[in-house]
């Protein structure tokens, strides 16, 4: 029997995970959504994402991330409901 | 609020020039927006879509960007040139989707009372911004193959993040 | 040939735009002179009359010039950038007479394939125009005074000659 | 009886003299003309204006001086029928 205390975060964590250009191309989409179990970091989202969608292997282990607007680090933990942003090593101007 | 940003001087009226933009950039207007009583100097930089590359001549170059974090990001340099240079007045803007070789993909005003801060915080913003917005390029050929560029990354600034 | 010089880059057809104007700075016609397909980067820097000067308000600044050692001088100023810049593509102007304040008094104009260059040949380019043109001023003040306005001068400067 | 190799220089020099902006107005005149004897140098015709022309002492001593649209030294020589420009601290841009 389950004993959970409502304190504590759900046990399930819903991430979305966009794609931009060349990473939307190579895997075909712009946005998944992963469930995956607490706790998590981005990393595991990103390894999650590699292994589950084609071509998803083709994105680098290491990617640039945003969370909210501003780039996070691989070991940062993710929260329910989060989106993740993966960005190309960029090429403005 | 893809693409409609503020920015710029903070002493300008909110939204008067988007710094994402679809059409043809507008230095005129740029400039206008920096021009002030207490200016004395004012730098532009202004990036062009380069027809000669190295894998054949570019009919084009197709600009995508993460536009919320584009405004933002952009948002934090101008906030970052204000406060080193308090007197200065800034506008920029990047154009968007496919721009033309010999068009212009962004564009960077910085006006100050006195030359010298005028061309520092312009190479800053410029520099910052290539380093860091969100935005990506897609080279078109003549032949219209297409091809995916990026910009040199130093190691430290990807391990900055 | 008072005012009436060529200059700019060596690619473009002598007598486009004259380097002395007594006529509003035409930035967006020497933009057009430089405009090339192997422009990557155009930087611009611009100076303007300040309306708020130590002494009280300036209604403008009449620049006088020695005209004929004015277009020498800038002449050699393009050569030099030229000779480290090669595939540079320079245009300049210097408003003579009366510049309203808020007015443009010189425009300088530095296209290269690459930002960086671009950057640092404007900022040669105006350093060196600033140091070495034979050019003068006299603000005039609201009230109609008068007052000859020289560029601080570095020691090692004045020794050159 | 004065005897006169034809190969030495004119033992008078005519000298023209043109100023500019501020050393116009203290002067009150665009150009003068002098003459001296030779041999002369820059030093020598800017010391023959501050002495000969009224309000000429406000002219410094050791103006910037160009012959030939180019800047010359003080201790240059000076030709017959050159022209002296007298030019103030430059204030362009």
């Amino acid at each position: 029997m389950e004993f959970r205390n409502p304190q504590e975060p759900a046990e399930t964590l819903s991430i979305r995970v966009r794609l931009f250009a060349r990473y939307a191309e190579v895997v075909g989409r712009e946005s998944f959504t992963f469930e995956l179990p607490h706790p998590a970091t981005v990393s595991d989202v990103v390894a999650l994402m590699r292994a589950r969608v084609p071509n998803g292997n083709l994105i680098p282990e290491q990617p640039l991330v945003a969370v909210n607007l501003q780039h996070v680090r691989a070991d940062r933990p993710v929260h329910d409901g989060e989106e993740l942003a993966l960005l190309p090593p960029v090429a403005g101007g | 609020m893809t693409g409609r940003s503020l920015l710029y001087s903070r002493r300008l009226p909110e939204g008067e020039v988007t710094f994402a933009t679809r059409r043809p950039i507008d230095l005129p207007r740029l400039m206008e927006c920096v021009a002030a009583e207490s200016v004395g100097g004012t730098a532009v930089f202004v990036g062009t879509v380069r027809r000669g590359a190295e894998d054949g001549p570019v009919a084009g170059i197709e600009y995508s960007a993460y536009e919320e974090m584009l405004d933002a990001e952009f948002g934090l340099i101008v906030e970052e040139a204000a406060s080193r240079w308090p007197q200065g007045r800034f506008a920029a803007q990047h154009r968007l989707g496919r721009v033309p070789a010999g068009e212009a993909s962004i564009a960077v005003v910085a006006a100050t009372p006195h030359r010298a801060e005028a061309m520092e915080a312009c190479r800053y913003i410029i520099e910052e911004a290539k380093k860091r917005l969100p935005v990506w390029k897609k080279e078109i050929f003549d032949d219209g193959a297409t091809e995916w560029r990026e910009n040199p990354v130093k190691q430290a600034d990807a391990e900055r993040a």
